[in-house]
Formats: C-alpha cells, structure tokens, sequence
C-alpha cells in the first residue's frame, strides 16, 4: 500500500488535523469528529448536518460553509459515524429552527442517523427532519435489495438546499425540497481500478488489465457487472443510458455533475464528460448547469461517475446562490 | 437446574470475543472485501477494544450494567451496519438481564433472544437474508431446545456454537437481500457473509466460556 | 494501460472538447488548442497567456477567466506547444496594452515561447514580455543543470498577477510583479507511484512498492533521489526542509500550497498538509493563505508537491482579489 | 566533383526518416522514459507524419523551400525540445540552400553546417552535454574530412552516419547538462540520449538514400 499516511489507524484524526489547519473559516471538534463553520449561521434558520464514513472527499467535510451544510460527522474510512457525533452535531448547530439529516442511504449510515434522531428528540428536544439520498440507478429498488445508493445528488442536494436553508425557509420547506431533489436525480458509476482502504492494507478486489467495473458505489466494492475494458464512448454510453431510462430528464433544465472516484485525473475526467455531454444532447437533455472534478470519490478508485438532475428556474436560482465551502465555491 | 453463570465469566466472554476478533480481523476484512467495503475486521476490533477498554475502568457489578455498557460503547465506538446491530444486541441484553449478579441457562436464554430481537427490530432481517441473523437465529434456537432437554449450560452452548457456524456457512450460497453484499444481487452468492462469520465467533468464544466457568 | 480516454492520439482534442462543453464563460479554438475567455477582458488592459503541455490540469486551461489568465496554449501530453499557437494566442488576446507570456523554466517551454516571441515581434507587432517561472529546488540552478524547473510558483503567479492585470497595471508594473513573485517562492516535490502517458501506454518508470521518488517535476520523471517509502510526517519533512534552507520565509506571510500530483486523494492532501503546517509553524513561518488540492499535476500520478510563497500585504490583496476560472475560484 | 544529389534524393531522405522514427518510435519513447518524459518517439513521429503531409500537398521544386517547409512543419507540429531544435535545424539548411535544384558535397555539408550551427544558436548546446549535438556534431566533422579527402559523397555520408551512432552511443556514460535529463544529475548516466538516437536515424537514413540516388 503506498499512501500519504502516517499510521493506517490514525487516517482520520491526522486528516481532520489538515482540515482545521487549511480552513481558518471551519471549526474541527476533534474529540467528536465533527467539522461546523467557524462562524454559525444566523438564529432561526435551519441547520443541515451531514456525515458519513470518510474517504469520499470532499464529501462531506468539504461541503461544510456559507450556503452549504452547518456540520459534517465523519466517520471512519467507509464507515458511517456514530449516533452520538450526529447527536453533538445537531445540538450544537441547531440554530432553533430545527436540523435536517441528510443521509446516504447505506444500512449503517441509516441506522446510526436513526439512533441519533432518537437520541436527539429524546434529549436534546431538538427538531430533526432525515432526507435519506438514493439515486444510484446501478441498484435496483427492491425488497431483494437495502435500496438504491445514495451517491452524486447528495452533493447537489447538499449545496441546492444548503441555499434554501440559508434564505430562511422554514425545517417543512427545507426536508420538501430535499425530497423534491432527491426524486429528481440520478447516478451511476464505474471503476477501472480498485480502491485501497488504509487499514486493510490491499486493494478491495482485483481487477484484471482489461476489464472494468460497471455500476460501482463509493465504497470500493464491485459494481453490478464486470465487462471488458472499453473507450471513454463507450463508457459513457454504459454510464448515460441508465440514467435516462431511469427517469425522463427532457422536461426542462438539468444540472450534471461528472465527478471523479479520487484516482483519475481532471483531463480524463474532462474528456468523459464530452463524450456525456454528445449522449445527453443526443437525447434532448438540456444541461444548465455542469460540475467536472472530484466531489464523491472513493479513496484511490479510478473511475467516474455521472449523475443528472432535473432542474427549474427555483432550483437554478438555489444552484447559483453564493456557496463558500472546501469543494465548491463561487458567489462570494 | 442446569448451573449457573458468573458476571466474571460473561465478563471472560467478552475478553475472549475480543481477543477472536482482534486475530480474526484480516479474515473478517477478507469476507467484507468479496462482498462488502472491506471494514468489518477493523469495526469488531476497534468496537471490542473500545468495550474492553469502557470494563477496565468501571466493571459494573450487575448483568444489566453490563451488558448495557457493552452495547452503549459499541453504538458509540463502531458506527457502520455492525454498530448499531451489536449495539443493540447487547443493550437489548442488559435490559432483560435485570440486576443480577449471576445467570442461569434460562435468564442467559432469555437475554440472547432479547438481543436477537433487538438486531431484527433495528435491521428487519429475516433468514436467509446472508447477514448474522443466519448465524445468531438458529444457534439461540438450538440454546433454547438444549436447555429444554435438560442439557447443562456448558453442553447447550457448545451445541449453538455449532449451529452458529452451520448457520454461517449456509450464509455461502445465498444472495444477500440486506446491507451492502445486496447491492451486488447475484454476484454475492458464493461467499460468507461476514456479520455470521463475527457472530459465530461471538457464539463459539461464549460456548468456550462456560465450559470453563460454569459450576 | 486503463485510463478513460478514447484513442490515445485524440486525448487532447478529446479533452478540449470536454472543456468547452463543461464551461460556458470559456472559448476554445479546437485547430489551435487554445483556450480564451469567452468575454475577453476590457481594451487597455494587459492580457495573460500562459501554456505548456497536457497533463497538468487544471493548469492551464483550468486557470483562464476574470482575475487571471485570457488565454491558454495547450500542447500534446507533456509537450510543450508550439510558436504557432502562442502567436495566435498573443494577437487574439492583446487588448492593446500587450501580452504576459508565462512560461514554466523547461528547455522546450522556452525555446517555443522564444521562437512565438519573434514571430508575434516581427508579424503582429503585439508588444511582449515574459516572465519564466523556476521555483523548484530539487533542481541546483547551476550550467550544469537547464535550471530549476518552473512548478507550483506557476499557479500562486497566475492568479496573483492576473489581478494585477485585471486592475489596469501597464506591461511594465505586471512584469515587475511576475518577476518579484517567482523570486519569493519555492516548490519541491515527490511521488509515490510513476505516471502513464497514453501515447506511451505503460508507467514512464518503476517504483517498487516499498521505494518513492523525491525531487520530481510534473512530467512523470524519476526525482532527484529514490529513497525507501516513508510516512507522512517524514515526506512533509523531506518537502519542506530544503524549500526553507533555499529561502528565508519568516519575514512576513506567506501563502501555501499543497498540491496533489493527480492520482493521490483529497484526504491524503489533507493529511499531509497538517504535517507541513506543522513544520512551517514550527520553523516560524506565518501561513496566511492556503490552497490543498490537486491544481498543477502530472497525469496519475500518485504524490504532491509542497509551494511556500513569500507574501506581503499587495500580494495578499491580489490574492483575495475575485477570481472565476474552473481551477480557482472565490469573490464573485 | 564528388557527385551530385537530386532533390528527390533529399525528399526520399525524409520519407525514409519518418518511416525510421515511426518505427523506432517505441525504442525512442522508450529512452526518454529513463531520462526524460517519455514523449520523444511521439514527438518525432507526429513532426515527420506532418513533414510528409506537408510535401504531398506541395513538393517544392528546389532546396531552400523545402527544408523551409520541412522546418516551419516541425516548428508548428512538433513543440518540446525537438520541435524548435530539429524545426531550427531545417530552416537553416534551408536559408543556406539557395534556390537549387540538385546538392553537390560541398553543398550539402554547407547546409547541413548551418543547420547545426542553428542548433546550436536555440539550444547552447556544448560537446558533451549528452544531446542531439553529440550525435550531430562528430557525424558533419567526419563528413566534411571524408569529402575533403575526395570521398564520394555517398561514402562520405556512410562515414558521417556511422560518426553519428559512434557519438551516439558515447552519450551513454555522459551526465546530461542540458534538457530534462539534466534535472536526474548523476542519475543520467548510463542512458543513451533520445535526441541523440533520433539524430543518428537522421545522419544514416542520409547514408542509405545518398548510396542510392548519388549518380
Ligand atoms: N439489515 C441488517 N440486518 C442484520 N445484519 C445486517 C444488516 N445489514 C448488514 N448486516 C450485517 O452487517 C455486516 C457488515 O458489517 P460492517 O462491514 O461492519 O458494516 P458496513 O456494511 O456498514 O461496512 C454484514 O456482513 C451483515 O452480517
Ligand atoms: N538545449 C538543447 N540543445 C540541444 N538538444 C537538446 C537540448 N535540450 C534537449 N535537447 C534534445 O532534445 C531531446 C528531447 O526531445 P523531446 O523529448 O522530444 O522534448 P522534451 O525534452 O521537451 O520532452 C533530448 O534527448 C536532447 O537530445
Ligand atoms: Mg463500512
Ligand atoms: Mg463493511
Ligand atoms: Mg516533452
Ligand atoms: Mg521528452
């Protein structure tokens, strides 16, 4: 294993360490693992809180800031943090207007955030609300499954109600609109290459030369079907077509997010997304708006992943509002 | 009346689970790796030192106490699907257990099932779904029916610590319906699961307790 | 060789196309390979022109916009462009008060950025100047050596005289000021794995699992010196040390980058960033901004440089000074 | 008089140094690997794909135009070190050529002189440097010996070609002082020097058309 790393077990603490130290504009409680605004947002707005295992930077440390998120518990590599940081969380950034969860939908993440929810309404009286995020197409929805993955659109739900947040609007609001993205997005992903989790030392599967993992999530694990290794074409079109049968993105506007596993290069991933952007135009998709770069990834993976939201004018005006985070930033 | 259990040798299991799945935990990480994100091994055995850490400073004098410490310091200390489902185990346990100061066969029964029943509340497992449900169902059922023959603690503990690992090895050729080994629809068939791997070393390591403690 | 691209003869159109779907507010002109503003800036203003080869982005298509480069060559993976399209870049560019050429201290950079010089001098009459950066000090700047290797300054100049530009400086005060921050910086960098130019199709050179290279440039070429892999903390050392020994950076604030090589993941960076902070605090230097990410990298390769900038209070405020380019971007 | 060279003869030599790099294409890449940047067999072979182009749209019908065309094709398609150099070194040849249609000796290593020296005027490069010069340099010393002694000028080209792979393979011990494998220092030694491979091509592909073409 050859990684920028000190001690395997101590991946998180030392990374948070250079969190607290890069970002003046972010507070580390390093005891909880949590990462809050140096400066809380003003009383009487609604706070979101995420969290998750770690290992997909910038998600969700890198989201944390003016117009985005309030906090964010981290977790151990691919493990989703405990009930108790997402309970220290929501009671320090509840702002008196109540907290929404925002959670990937994994079993542990799920659990942990229900523990939380428990705890929180039972202690600390604080108003929760949970999105749970699944837009992975790569997974069917069934009762044979734990559901669809949340992957991509929890980035552009994180940042969209971030700003409606922000405006004021109210806990009801903010937890409607989240529903309202969630059930307007969709992802799939791929792998060319594994991933290596510190403290297992190896890559989490083998992946010959010539082949490549379609329809991975952001934890290293295998996707729904290995298939031999082909161009930036044709993975798009492995990529693009589930989507769009998945659901109808040709009503109006969309947001697409071409994003990176953590090991792939920006050129690649820009030239993936040309080879995206001819499919969705091809298919009468109307892109407003594109992110290209690493924004969920999975440690060391190479691979992509693209992810397609349907927006409208609300949305675009959300999309656009100024964010000052880590992982995005523009407007101020 | 078929022997009684010390708080020492419940507090013994938990050292020897801990011991188990801190050797075991490359093998653990290796099932997780086929099937899951390779975390397991590492999640048992930061969660066991965590809790062997937890008794060392304050080694509650009561079952309840106990075990209600073990699965408070699980829930906090692993995070992941094995977290909260250990986590609840064991609280589960230690609200049945009552504040006693020793076990007998039907008490021990009583709270495992109670555990059991937490793990399927908070996870909606059922058998056959390849999680540690597989393991943990029919080794208590095989507990209860020992203990119903008459068998003595020791004995019946044995007998589910081999239901546990048959249960686990059944886990090999099913698809998973729960977790993250669901996600890989029928490329999960051909491998154990990990949680009934974990589970059944919990099993074995309390089986080879009692041998030892039980009076 | 797993990467995704198409033919590997393509990857550079392939890319710029990507680009040009992915960010409106750029032009590219697809037979020259040159990136542009899609506004060029205000007549009587001083434009930006840098290039290089492929293989570095963001760098440097990643950097044109408001605030900091108008136009941006791109060569063929890790060559540099040629005069033809520097020329064509300096005419279309020049807004009347003459074109800043930037240049990375590389024998072929400088020879086609000479040869443009004198074709853009004799043909189009556009009044030039260049500045040609060399910050790193794994390379001794000596007659023995084509002297040190312009990296991580590259970006810090980039951004900060491209404020300078933006403000109406004249060709003269913009030089001036180029020329004061590539003397007020050093960069040194390392890898932990080589790099695979597509067109080569396999690792430029080996590096067992247990060795790393220190002193790499951005081409995938072996470093300085093959020492065996070490932890963070010992990296950050073998980085910082021979900056702060080349340079005395105690004097006032400086600015930080810690740059990813391309294949390392965010979490990493950040990991080895609170190693280098801690050194730098520890040798007194004042850090008043930081950059940690992956902004001037080589292909996939798995590693990251260290850039310490001496600042004072003009470079600060041209640091903070708005900035819109899909590498860098805050204030608007 | 030592014979003359029609100016298909120079054509045929640079069709006959593409078809060399592009097959040795991997074997230059190949060398820059270890010093460089892994890009010379690219370069080399995209520049004479573009030269070739070039003079089938257009064959000049004398010497200056066409190492002019030659030299702007690699200054505008090659980039790098060797696009300036071998794009630099052409267009010298080419301004000392003179509107000719047919080379004799003397002629030809007057331009290739220049072309050299044009080398030598971008790049500074100084004997032992472990460049293209090393390579170039001995190669038109001897071609020029080899004429003055009387030598036909085929002969004479066998000379400079085999001058030429003789410098060649004396770059290998050299620690390079200029270009990117100047940056390994010590590291550069015991690697031979791509440009100065690529040039040996140039200097024998001349030997091989010259003993064909030269009445
Ligand atoms: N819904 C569930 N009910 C019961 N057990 C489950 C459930 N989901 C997962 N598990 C168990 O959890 C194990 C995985 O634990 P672990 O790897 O530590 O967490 P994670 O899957 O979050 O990485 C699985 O092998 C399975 O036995
Ligand atoms: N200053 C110089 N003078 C002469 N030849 C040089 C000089 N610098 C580099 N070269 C030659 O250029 C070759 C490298 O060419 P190439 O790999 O195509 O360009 P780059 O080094 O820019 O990648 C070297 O092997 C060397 O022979
Ligand atoms: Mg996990
Ligand atoms: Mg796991
Ligand atoms: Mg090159
Ligand atoms: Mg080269």
């Amino acid at each position: 294993m050859k990684k920028l790393i000190n001690d395997p077990e101590a991946v998180l603490a030392d990374a948070l360490a250079g969190i607290a130290a890069a970002h003046s504009d972010l507070r580390v409680d390093f005891t909880n693992r949590i990462v809050y605004r140096a400066i809380p947002k003003a009383d009487g707005k609604v706070a979101l809180i995420s969290g998750g295992g770690s290992g997909h930077e910038p998600l969700h440390g890198g989201f944390v800031g003016t117009g985005m998120l309030d906090a964010a518990c981290a977790g151990e590599v691919f493990t989703s943090p405990t009930p108790d940081q997402m309970q220290e969380a929501t009671k320090v950034a509840d702002r008196g207007a109540g907290v929404l969860h925002i959670v990937k939908n994994y079993t542990g993440d799920v659990m942990n955030f229900e523990m939380a929810g428990e705890l929180a309404a039972s202690e600390s009286g604080v108003e929760v609300a949970t999105i749970v995020t699944n837009d992975d197409v790569a997974v069917q929805d069934s009762t044979w499954t734990a559901g669809r993955r949340g992957v991509g659109v929890t980035v552009l739900l994180e940042k969209i109600v971030g700003a409606a947040a922000e405006e004021g609007r109210d806990l009801k609001a903010v937890l409607a609109l989240a529903e309202k993205i969630n059930g307007s997005g969709r992802s799939m992903g791929m792998a060319l290459t594994s991933c290596t989790v510190p403290a297992a030392g190896k890559p989490t599967f083998d992946l010959p030369d010539d082949m490549m993992e379609i329809g991975v999530g952001i934890h290293g694990e295998p996707g729904r079907h290995r298939v031999p290794l082909a161009g930036a074409r044709e993975i798009a079109a492995q990529l693009v077509e589930p989507i769009l049968a998945d659901l109808d993105f040709t009503s109006g506007p969309s947001i697409v997010m071409l994003n990176g596993m953590g090991g792939s290069p920006l050129i690649e991933l820009y030239l993936m997304y040309g080879e995206v952007a001819k499919l969705l135009e091809k298919a009468g998709v109307k892109v407003a708006r594109t992110l290209v770069g690493n924004y969920i990834t999975s440690l060391d993976m190479a691979g992509c992943s693209v992810t397609v939201l349907n927006a409208d004018d609300e949305i675009l005006k959300l999309w656009d509002a100024p964010v000052v985070t880590g992982g995005l930033r523009w407007g101020a | 009346m078929n022997g009684t259990i010390p708080l020492d040798a419940l507090v013994k299991w938990l050292e020897l689970f801990r011991t188990e799945v801190t050797e075991q935990r490359a093998y653990l990480t290796e099932l997780d790796s086929a099937i899951g994100d390779a975390d397991h091994g590492a999640n048992m055995a930061r969660g066991m030192a965590a809790v062997m850490d937890k008794l060392e400073t304050s080694t509650p004098s009561t079952a309840d106490e106990l075990f209600k410490s073990v699965g408070m310091t699980l829930v906090t200390s692993v995070g992941g699907a094995s977290g909260p489902l250990y986590g609840t185990f064991f609280l589960r346990m230690g609200m049945t257990a009552g504040a006693v100061a020793e076990f007998d066969g039907a008490a021990l029964a009583a709270a495992l099932r109670a555990g059991l029943d937490g793990i399927v509340a908070r996870g909606k497992a059922e058998a056959g779904d390849k999680t540690m449900f597989d393991a943990l169902a029919p080794a208590l059922d095989a507990f209860d029916a020992a203990l119903a023959d008459g068998t003595p603690i020791a004995a019946a503990a044995e007998v589910a610590a081999d239901a546990a690992e048959a249960g686990r090895d059944a886990t090999e050729p099913l698809v998973a319906r729960k977790g993250r080994a669901s996600y890989l629809g029928e490329r999960s068939a051909g491998h154990l699961d990990p949680g009934s791997a974990s589970s059944a070393l919990l099993m074995r390591t309390l089986a080879d307790v009692l041998s030892e403690f039980v009076t």
